[in-house]
């Protein structure tokens, strides 16, 4: 009897003091780690094309169209099928691959999940957090860019 | 008879207010017939059997305790409204107190009689029991 | 069920012996309805009585509107520290009209192989058991719909039907699990009425009425007066392991934790319930809410004065009484683990009927010491 | 390696010694030997099975059958019955029983170790091997009607399956008219409340109590093992790992690949790393039992309780922590071969802080976890002696972990077979004698208190450390392709228990065999051993006190 008294005497003293843990997700932004990863961001200048990313990548989330002079056409990314490992901004050797905090992202079909190089390049950043912060790799060309309307090609 | 007819009148209230829930609902919702919703619930797989199967009851011998119980409860009751004006009267105490103690008694001797015979206990299915064993 | 039997049985019994009983001080409401109106005789009976019935089931559903969909989560939401409901209307009340509309909208869905028309009645035979015992229940402020001298007993048959309706719906469902769930609300309920109905009898003992308006009048009597405040003879008070006994057999009657058997969710899914939907699911809820107000009303009367209390008006606090109990059951939602069904019948047999009988011999021979 | 492995020659003479031991006792049936980098391997006939595992299990105490591995080479069919002892993990033997192509038959280890059934039953399933003299040989993660077995070598992924939802939905049907009628078949799960995702439990009832139970499984299968089959071993593996055990282990199991790899490729991982992990895995390990008592407390209890969200509120501290350290807060990726990813975030103090934090009022939470479960007394009486699972018993299930441990099984890796930073570092292994659900609960609970001191320690470390000699990776070459014919089979514990991975390679930068070794799955068929005969609810609250997690079970 003392032991469910007890119980009960814990749950009714949650109840009083009146904190919760809820988190007003839509009204308030969740705090997110700068490691956090989420929706890719993509920066044409800095890549070089060397396809390691579509390479490592254990999904075959990444699409890179080249043409026959190596130039690269096209960089595809289902976001719908990324496991989120953030292996491809790993082996990236010039960061032209980075995983933002960015977590909202909808789409009223699968198709709509596949973005192209200009999705990916317009992804904003969350909350304005820079990720590379934390990462800590050169990052001198991302600086200033981040609505992604520098592009030099 | 006042209050029976007060009684009725809530009744029919208490049958009506369901009805006419059901009856707002048949207006306002589709019906969308489709192959495959009408089959009974079992956690997603095909229901096997039926449910209309010679259930084991494992309380069978407590439920007839209960009909002998239930009677007793019924004949405490006249006892239970007469008794404090009794007393109020004059009545002396052993005289409405005794008996029903005999009768409670009685009944008391029953429910020891059953219940060293192991009535009141839950059966336990045979079955079940011969599974565990044996594993 | 054998509800029926109790009702006719001591309806004689107390006409018989009743002679002596007085009037209650107030007319209940449906002939005070008839007094407004000007009516007399039958005419003035029905057509009172109706209305007065249609207030009193407004009260209930408006009641239970409010405890369903909002109150209950709101108040499960406090004892696991979340919001809850907030989004719909001021404090999310409006998801009362959400929740309603999108409810009654709902598709009806009629499993295979049920028994239909059985399966059909179970809702208005829950809902109705439980709305009908609010006849005899004395709100107070005038409401009480109708106080015959056997109230106590009406109430408790009434409360019982329930048992019948959920039975119905396990066993027309077709569904194992609405079979297991209908099997163990008769279990449970044979396990515990008599412990409920013989703890009730103890507080006959003491108010020498089944009348429900003289109940509320002997408990108004002052038990003691500690540095000038008067306590009233509340038998929750006078007889407080009763008052426990009746707590604990009422949890039992409408199946709430942690004698939640019927509808354990996590082992049978939803019990007896499993297979409704729609309107019929509405009703099922609507009637088992209504029924925890009912245990509530009837443990107010019984134990807690009824609608007395200082101040504000009686229909407040019998009104504050009812939530009280269903702020309970809530709470020991929140922290009591449910027994197992042979453990459940164990403690009903075993323990709650020897200790209610010995409740009701001690009472009896206390009553004959002060009297 | 210098961590993990003890390393001195003496010892490696002493191994040596023991295998040849252990090859005399049953020399007569070993064809040759097949030594793989954990333990000695003993090459015997399909229908000498029995007898080995028997000798094994009885004279050289070999009575763990840790995990069945069939694989289908060029010339012949392997399967590999990786055998443990319970009182020293260390001390190993694998039995290699090669069958040929055309007659695919060996004799079940069954009789002898009860565990293998299921064990036994997948690889029939998925590589093709039968096994005479098994109870039941049917398939145990893909349908009845399942043509082929695919990770056998001719199998053919093109091939249309048609799966007709009548067949597979009851195999049993016709079984159960049969009966006198008496008894009802009741189908639990896949969407029940309370089988904690998708898991089929098959049950025979008379009245509320239960006759028979028979798991089936598989519905969340979803090829982790050829995933991994087809991923290279420097990257593309260790994001999976996490999805195996999905609810936060995810540290615990992708040290499972870690240790695997490491040792296979011997590779070295710096000590500041490995005490890193050994935190980071802690953390997991509190995440995860917390959302096991939580969820046998939301079974127990029955609606939603208080306790589940008290557990999950905790739960997200401890995610908190962990996705400032990994990025994420289910799926890590954070372990790295011979290392971690990062080092801890910046600004360390406030990292921890913020653990530090959390383990100060661990305590307090515990207390009241104890008052609300715990101590309470319709709760004891639901629990205790419910879900009795003998130590024998256990150990014939080759059950671990917590399961293991409730029931005074006093086995632990991470004590007994110590990798990472474990055996530098002062803790206790909990076990309980109860063998029941109440025990499995305690162990839980009491565990949590034995990884906060891990973790507490850890810090204490990490904090101190000096800062030039901050290595968390070592140097680890970009492609790794690890000897042809390597085999290697290594366990770490895991929050259910003994999460085993056994890896060949075939000389390419990818394995050629990967299996895990899930300890749900071996926990999880104590099931019928625990329920049958018991009621409903007691088979529902033994089901949560295993803490499976079908995404484990299924793979």
């Amino acid at each position: 009897m003392i032991g469910i008294l007890k119980g009960m005497a814990t749950t009714m003293k949650h109840a009083l003091d009146g904190k919760t843990f809820t988190v007003e997700y839509p009204d308030v932004a969740p705090e997110v780690s700068p490691r956090f990863r989420g929706v890719h961001k993509f920066s044409q200048e800095r890549c070089i094309w060397c396809r390691q990313c579509e390479n490592v990548c254990p999904n075959d989330t990444i699409q890179i169209v080249m043409d026959d002079k190596r130039n690269g056409e096209q960089y595809n990314l289902h976001i719908g099928q990324c496991i989120y490992c953030r292996l491809c901004e790993e082996v990236c050797p010039v960061d032209a691959i980075l995983l933002t905090q960015n977590f909202e992202f909808t789409a009223d079909t699968k198709d709509e999940f596949v973005y192209n190089k200009e999705q990916l390049k317009n992804v904003p950043w969350y909350k304005g957090i820079d990720p590379l912060n934390s990462r800590n790799p050169d990052r001198d060309a991302w600086i200033g860019e981040g609505e992604g309307e520098i592009d030099y090609e | 008879m006042n209050e029976w007819i007060a009684v009725g009148a809530l009744g029919v209230v208490a049958v009506g207010i369901p009805l006419g829930m059901m009856a707002a609902s048949a207006m306002l919702r589709p019906t969308v017939p489709e192959q495959g919703k009408a089959a009974t619930y079992e956690s997603g797989e095909v229901p096997t059997g039926t449910a209309r199967v010679q259930f084991n009851i494992q309380y069978y011998m407590i439920a007839l305790l209960f009909v002998i119980f239930d009677v007793e409860t019924v004949l405490i009751f006249p006892w239970t409204v007469i008794y404090r004006p009794a007393l109020e009267e004059g009545v002396s105490l052993a005289a409405v107190l005794v008996p029903m103690f005999v009768f409670l008694g009685v009944l008391v001797v029953g429910l020891v009689y059953a219940w060293r015979n192991g009535a009141v206990e839950w059966v336990r299915s045979p079955r079940a029991q011969r599974q565990k064993t044996e594993s | 069920m054998t509800g029926g039997d109790v009702v006719l049985q001591t309806t004689n019994a107390t006409n018989a012996t009743g002679a002596g009983v007085s009037r209650p001080p107030s007319a209940p409401l449906a002939d005070s309805i008839a007094g407004m109106l000007g009516l007399d005789g039958v005419v003035g009976a029905v057509v009172g009585g109706l209305i007065g019935a249609f207030l009193i089931a407004n009260v209930m559903l408006t009641t239970t509107a409010i405890a369903g969909p909002w109150a209950k989560r709101k108040i499960t939401a406090s004892f696991t520290d979340r919001i809850a409901v907030n989004r719909v209307g001021p404090f999310g009340l409006l998801i009362i009209v959400a929740d309603s509309v999108r409810l009654l909208s709902k598709e009806l869905i009629v499993p295979d192989g049920v028994d239909r028309p059985a399966w059909d009645l179970a809702p208005i035979v829950i809902t109705f058991s439980a709305l009908i015992g609010f006849a005899v229940i004395p709100f107070g402020s005038g409401l009480q719909l109708a106080d015959p001298e056997t109230g106590v007993v009406f109430v408790f048959a009434a409360a019982s039907i329930a048992s019948v309706g959920v039975v119905m719906a396990g066993y027309a469902s077709n569904n194992k699990y609405s079979l297991l769930g209908g099997l163990r609300a008769i279990a449970s309920n044979i396990a515990y009425e008599i412990p409920l109905i013989v703890t009730a009898a103890s507080v006959v003992i003491f108010a020498g009425t089944l009348q429900m308006s003289e109940i509320v009048a002997v408990q108004r009597q002052p038990l003691v007066t500690v540095a000038g405040v008067t306590i009233p003879q509340w038998f929750a008070i006078v007889n407080p392991f009763a008052f426990a006994l009746f707590t604990l057999a009422n949890l039992a009657e409408i199946g709430r934790n942690p004698f939640d058997l019927p509808e354990a969710p996590t082992e049978i899914v939803a019990g007896f319930q499993t297979e409704y939907s729609s309107v019929y699911f509405v009703l099922l809820y609507l009637g088992e809410f209504i029924h925890i107000f009912l245990g509530g009303a009837i443990a107010a009367t019984l134990f807690l004065g009824g609608p007395a209390g200082p101040v504000l008006p009686g229909f407040v606090w019998f009104y504050v009484k009812m939530w009280a109990f269903f702020l309970f059951t809530q709470w020991a939602r929140s922290a009591v683990p449910r027994l197992r069904i042979d453990q459940f019948l164990d403690a009903g047999w075993k323990g709650m009927l020897v200790l209610s009988f010995a409740n009701l011999a001690l009472t009896a021979i206390l009553v004959g010491v002060i009297v | 390696m210098s961590l993990e492995e003890p390393g001195p020659d003496a010892d490696a003479a002493a191994v040596a010694r023991a295998a040849d031991e252990m090859e005399a006792l049953v020399g007569e049936h070993v064809r040759s030997r097949d030594d793989h980098l954990n333990a000695p391997g003993y090459v015997v006939r399909p229908d000498a099975v029995q007898d080995v595992l028997g000798t094994l299990r009885e004279e050289a105490n070999l009575d763990h059958l840790s995990c069945v591995t069939a694989q289908e080479y060029e010339d012949r069919y392997e399967s590999i019955y990786h055998l443990k002892s319970y009182d020293d993990p260390t001390h190993e033997a694998s039995v290699v029983v090669p069958t040929p192509k055309d007659d695919p038959r060996s004799e079940s280890a069954a009789p002898v170790f009860r565990t293998a059934d299921w064990h036994e039953r997948e690889a029939y399933d998925l590589v093709g091997v039968e096994y005479e003299d098994h109870p039941d040989l049917r398939r145990i993660l893909l349908p009845e009607t399942w043509q082929g077995h695919p990770l056998s070598l001719d199998y053919d992924q093109e091939r249309p399956q048609i799966v007709p939802l009548r067949e597979h939905a009851n195999p049993l049907e016709d079984d159960q008219e049969g009966d006198e009628g008496e008894t009802m078949y009741l189908n639990i799960g896949p969407h029940h409340p309370a089988t904690h995702g998708v898991l089929h439990l098959k049950t025979t009832l008379d009245g509320e109590q239960v006759i028979d139970v028979d798991p089936d499984i598989g519905y969340l299968h979803r090829c982790e093992e050829q995933l991994c089959q087809k991923s290279t071993y420097r990257y593309q593996i260790m994001p999976y790992p996490d999805r195996w055990d999905y609810i936060s282990a995810g540290l615990l199991n992708e040290w499972a690949y870690a240790r695997a790899i490491e040792d296979m490729a011997d590779i070295e991982v710096p000590e500041y790393a490995q005490v890193i992990r050994t935190m980071g895995a802690e953390l997991c390990r509190i995440a995860a039992h917390m959302l096991a008592v939580g969820t046998f407390a939301l079974d127990v209890y029955g609606d939603f309780t208080a306790i589940f969200m008290y557990a999950v509120r905790d739960r997200e501290k401890v995610q908190n922590i962990l996705e400032d350290l990994t990025g994420q807060r289910l799926m890590f990726n954070y372990f790295r071969l011979g290392g971690v990813v990062w080092d801890l975030p910046d600004p360390r103090e406030e990292f921890f802080e913020s653990i530090r934090d959390f383990l100060d009022h661990l305590p307090g939470s515990l207390e009241e976890y104890h008052d609300l479960i715990s101590a309470n007394e319709i709760l004891q009486v639901r629990t205790v002696d419910t879900g009795v699972l003998p130590p024998e018993v256990a150990k014939s299930y080759g059950a671990t972990g917590p399961v293991a441990r409730g029931s005074g099984v006093d086995y632990d890796l991470r004590r007994d077979d110590p990798y990472g930073y474990y055996d530098e570092l002062d803790w206790d292994v909990v076990t309980e004698d109860g063998m029941d659900n109440y025990s499995r609960l305690l162990v839980r609970l009491r565990e949590v208190e034995e990884s906060a001191k891990i973790i507490e320690q850890c810090v204490d470390l990490l904090e101190d450390w000096p800062t030039d000699d901050r290595t968390i990776q070592s140097n680890v070459p970009r492609t790794i392709r690890p000897d042809d014919d390597t085999e290697v089979y290594r366990a770490v514990e895991a929050a259910k228990g003994e999460l085993g991975i056994y890896m060949r390679s075939d000389g390419t930068e990818q394995p050629a065999r990967f299996k895990i070794r899930s300890p749900c799955f071996s926990n999880l068929q104590t099931l019928p051993e625990m329920s049958n005969g018991e009621y409903i609810p007691d088979l529902v609250a033994s089901l949560g006190s295993l803490d499976i997690v079908l995404g484990e079970v299924d793979r």
